[in-house]
């Protein structure tokens, strides 16, 4: 579930006049965000080397400089070769950002955080939430559709890296059951990276821009 | 960086082994064991999968076992699955052809089946009209009436004052039960056994379906002592074949809740059951019914039978019928929606054997109170006999926010009694730690004596219960 | 402090529905899923278990599912599960009145049958006689001689000189076969196809077989091309019944260890089927044979099909007669071990659909090399059609000592299409992690144009794995 | 598994001309031997060698320098060669007693540990191992059987605690197939505790005498 959704995102409606660009099918295989894959495998290092096996020196010294890293798992793979190492142990400094509360109590009143299921195999248990940089904020979409930049395929993108936005301001435009859904900007800053590609299905709570806040 | 919503590595396109598929990508727009259920049936058919998800159910079985996968919104189901906008969009930007809806949530909305029909989005099972005809129950007895079929005696339609509730219960003869029109799960619901509490009882039911429904409309019928809960599993398709798939026992219920299911009953006799199904399947020919459906009866001691209500969609406790059977329900829900005439013919339906199911909830298995949490051991039985339907796995967390069933335990056996004696040792080798569950229960009703002849009625559970109260003998595990 | 040897705390005895049992305990004389198959059985019947367990298998399932249990030896096979003075000493003073023995470890040892008996214990099986008859090969094919059930053209009897060995190969024709009496799993045997070779292959052959068996005694016999491996599942009781339960088609081997199996055949004609059946039973009849049993043959691309060898207990791949026929085979197993009649007459066995096992190993699925270890995630697929006998568990530990096999995972179907594409997505839904299995092979069988086609015999599998290292298409799944 | 039989146990046979005591039924449930429960999380080094890339003395080096790092885990696989260790306890200081070595290759000679597998409700991770004194000696079962104190029912009792026995003493008669095994004491020393109570069936490896070595 996404961490950094602290406000809700404004959608405003508009019929889908300008429609602004054939809409795609879904893409071939990308890699998940990278917000996903680090809350599954995190501290992990895995190293993938075809054709390179190495010898007793270097694989000792790759164990003593495992050892001194703060890693939780290691796997190494290199032509036949292959190792992996491991370390479930709570031996790390405590994560920098507080563990989310897993509410239990079924009765209780408006649970914000969910039950959250994990995996079929669990990553192990001591995983250190991965690092983000406080004064980014992540504009989520609110809504299932098509990510557009702009209002029709000609325009000028609403936002890009570099701009500064504020509050209200429109950042893109989903289209969904042929609705035009502007979505406004919830923070005051600058665009530091728009996070998906333009004319591509997003799913709730996707996120779209990474934003500077300040 | 990228879209969340993704085509999975799939294999190399396996050897065709079937006719085309009559969809090449469709959206369950469900979670839980009817979603994976649905998944399934695809995958056999070489149809490609679109899950929809909440925020809770990020690494639910569902999802993983999808081609694709869309989240829709937050755990709230009135956010998530039951967010018609973003159900639709979730199958716009993925290129579904058809949602199946499973059973729940948006299953029996008409206005979802519209805004699919309007979007050209194929919704697997009946038309809109029919779901609207058959959901108001007021609306569906005059339908049925018209159909010949025997009806509860009862109020000519709603019941709108306490006069008149008084005439009608005369008629009819007490006791009598007031139910809520738009019911459903016991609210709204009051049996009066006498005039002089009728007026209190009639003006709580409609106090209570206002609240719960918005709409304090109630009926009143004939409330019959110790009934059994008969139902027709019903197919049809959209050339006006109908034809029915034998009858499922499903009177051990609490609250209107069914607990176990079977097929067959222990005690149609051929003649009756024959005269049950027919009936069904002529109230089905009345509405023009297509896709999956079943008709539900109460069954009298003395072999009456009277419409109750017509469920438009796959039930829970479909496996059953496809264990005696042999059908695959779901798949052919999805042949039948494509426009395909239905495969089998009524004389290729045979009931051979017995199926029992055993809904297995995250409830304290003698308080019924909730029990969700994580799942820290798990085994599922297996062997001859036995099949599951879950979507859960060691490790699984149940989320607060659903329904309460984590899994079907069905037992097949040569007749009812092998599937009884399977069920127990099912039930005696099902592992679920971490929660309670209600697969104690169950054990106890099937070592029960009335359990075991078949005599009981939809009332049986609470003699029961009360039973348990008074010799819990412990943890009977 | 005190004995391991343990009653567990039982629920209140339970409603009876079955006549009383045939045995008060029986004592389970094997491990991993086949014990807990007849643990599931015995508990169906009302019978209570005795699980015997070596020290790596403390923590089993089939420990933790029998009523009582008994160490009889550390994790070697030979000082455990084939300890015969342990096994006999658990049934001994747990007071198990029977034994079964499952498959492998003692289920077809003579004298174990002969110490059960003077020890007052009941062997599920047939008698040491039997055994003793049809587990020699030879003499296996001079019962069968007599009986009028053909043989494969071969050497009468052994084969004593290189001299003896060129006339009757000369006889029967080239290429013949030179197999170790007392052999098995393709070990002392040689494929001999002119004169030329024919001296030091046979030489070969002895000098495995001397080495793995104790004794080089070797037969000859015709080497079929592209034989499928069929064989009949029998049953008998002691009154000299005896009934077929239809064929089993195990054609997908690798080095003569059974992949997958399936019931029906997909080739067999009726008439064939018939005849191949009947045959069974005739020579069945011929040894008095009874409990159940497994007669294989050969089947050439003519339809000459010709006798193999018996199998004197129940078969690995018995699950899927169990599916098509409804019949549950060990249940029988343990009437007929008890005096009991056959509770069927041949009449009452009817095939219907289809069904397909696939073995799962802990083993590389293109290497085959064990791979023993922790599971550390696990999901079996359940839904329509799906049986899984496995006593795997998560965080279970595959020991390294016994046999790789983990599951068998079957599915039906109303035909072998709805087989085979249940299979299939059964083995997309499959989840084991920490191992490597054979699942991700399986997936590809079930993918192959041939195996769909049910074009095969019993070297289709070298073929197909030479086609896989020249196409491996990286991880297949 | 039983983790004290450091030597094995003669048995003796001899005719059952003796019965002592009527074989009674099995006991009512009782709770394991506490050495089970402890065997069942020990720190745990496996290491699986199949095929020999490495000398045996490199693998050596390989083990004793992931057991000075603070590794949880060790997978290691070249060629047909594999391994793998896995320190399951918290990351403690070095055991007081060397810990096992778990030998896990399928073709290796005569494996005298084995793997054990995790029972299905595993139990937590850090679960203590129960302090056992060193100086107890506990004669195991070296079959099954029914566990006899004397060699009828009128005799004195083989062995009783506070007597002295040494080895090759025998201490009590196992009766299976109707056979007397004699079992024999495989130390000198005090008997402490019966641990078995007369006529009652035991198992393998059962601990029937606690024996105070000295």
């Amino acid at each position: 579930m996404s961490t950094s959704r602290k406000k809700s995102v404004a959608v405003k409606k508009t019929p889908a006049a300008a429609k602004p660009a054939p809409k795609t099918s879904p893409k071939a295989p990308t890699p998940k965000p990278v917000a996903k894959a680090a809350a599954k495998v995190p501290a992990k290092v895995a190293v993938k080397a075809v054709g390179q096996p190495l010898g007793l020196e270097e694989i000792k010294a790759l164990i003593a400089l495992v050892g001194r890293e703060p890693f939780q798992e290691f796997e190494f793979e290199a032509g036949d070769m292959r190792f992996r190492i491991r370390k479930d142990g709570p031996a790390q400094p405590p994560a920098p950002a507080p563990a989310p509360m897993m509410m239990a109590a079924p009765m209780m009143q408006a649970p914000q955080q969910v039950y959250q299921a994990a995996p079929l195999a669990p990553a192990p248990a001591a995983a250190p939430v991965p690092v983000e940089d406080p004064n980014i904020h992540y504009v989520t979409s609110p809504i299932v559709g098509t990510f557009y930049r702009s209002s029709n395929p000609a325009a000028t993108p609403y936002a890009s890296p570099g701009d500064f936005v504020k509050p209200g301001q429109t950042l893109c435009i989903i289209e969904a059951m042929k609705l035009m859904n502007e979505i406004e900007c919830d923070v005051a800053g600058e665009v530091v990276k728009v996070l998906v590609e333009n004319g591509t299905p997003v799913e709730y709570g996707e996120r779209l821009f990474a934003v500077r806040v300040g | 960086m990228g879209a969340a919503i993704k085509r999975k590595a799939r294999p190399a396109a396996p050897t065709a082994i079937t006719d085309a598929p009559p969809f090449k990508k469709i959206l369950i727009a469900n979670r839980g064991e009817i979603a994976l259920r649905v998944i399934l049936a695809c995958k056999e058919m070489g149809i490609q999968t679109v899950a929809v998800y909440s925020e809770a159910d990020r690494n639910a079985l569902h999802v993983r076992f999808a081609d694709e996968e869309v989240c829709i919104g937050p755990a709230a189901s009135s956010k998530s699955y039951l967010n018609i906008p973003q159900v639709i969009a979730a199958a716009e930007v993925t290129g579904a052809e058809a949602i199946h809806p499973g059973y729940g949530f948006l299953s029996e909305n008409a206005h979802f089946v519209e805004v699919c029909l309007a979007c050209g989005i194929t919704f697997i099972g009946p038309s809109a009209e029919i779901i609207r005809k058959m959901g108001n129950k007021a609306q569906a007895k005059a339908t049925m009436l018209e159909a010949g079929v025997p009806l509860m005696p009862g109020s000519d339609g709603l019941v709108e004052t306490v006069e008149e509730a008084l005439v009608v219960a005369e008629q009819i003869g007490y006791p009598v039960i007031v139910k809520a029109s738009a019911g459903g799960g016991g609210r709204g619901m009051r049996i009066v056994n006498n005039p002089e509490e009728l007026p209190d009882l009639y003006n709580n039911a409609r106090s209570e379906a206002k609240g719960a429904f918005g709409d304090d409309s109630v009926y009143m019928e004939k409330y019959l002592l110790e009934p059994r809960h008969i139902e027709v599993q019903i197919m049809g398709d959209m050339f006006g074949n109908v034809v029915h798939l034998g009858e499922r026992e499903c009177s051990i219920q609490r609250r209107h809740q069914k607990l176990i299911e079977e097929s067959p009953s222990a005690v149609l006799a051929p003649e009756l059951r024959q005269r049950i199904c027919d009936t069904a399947v002529r109230a089905a020919k009345a509405v023009g019914y297509y896709n999956a459906g079943t008709i539900e009866f109460l069954l009298d001691k003395r072999g009456d039978f009277f419409f109750m209500e017509m469920n438009t969609r796959v039930q829970v406790e479909h496996p059953v019928t496809e264990l005696v059977t042999g059908i695959d329900i779901v798949k052919e829900q999805i042949r039948i929606a494509a426009g395909q005439k239905l495969s089998f013919t009524q004389a290729d339906v045979v009931q051979k054997g017995h199926a029992i199911e055993c809904r297995i909830n995250a409830e304290d298995p003698f308080k019924f109170t909730p029990s969700p949490g994580r799942i820290t051991a798990l085994h599922f039985p297996g062997g001859p006999g036995i099949r599951v339907d879950t979507a859960m796995h060691q490790d699984a967390v149940i989320p607060p926010h659903y329904d309460s069933m984590v899994a079907k335990l069905i037992a097949y056996g040569a007749n009812r009694t092998e599937a009884i004696a399977r069920m127990r040792r099912a039930l005696d080798t099902l592992v679920i730690e971490g929660i309670k569950t209600t697969a104690p229960l169950h054990r106890r009703i099937m070592d029960d004596p009335d359990f075991v002849a078949g005599t009981f009625s939809t009332k049986w559970m609470d003699t029961f219960l009360e039973g348990l109260k008074r010799n819990p003998l412990g943890d009977p595990r």
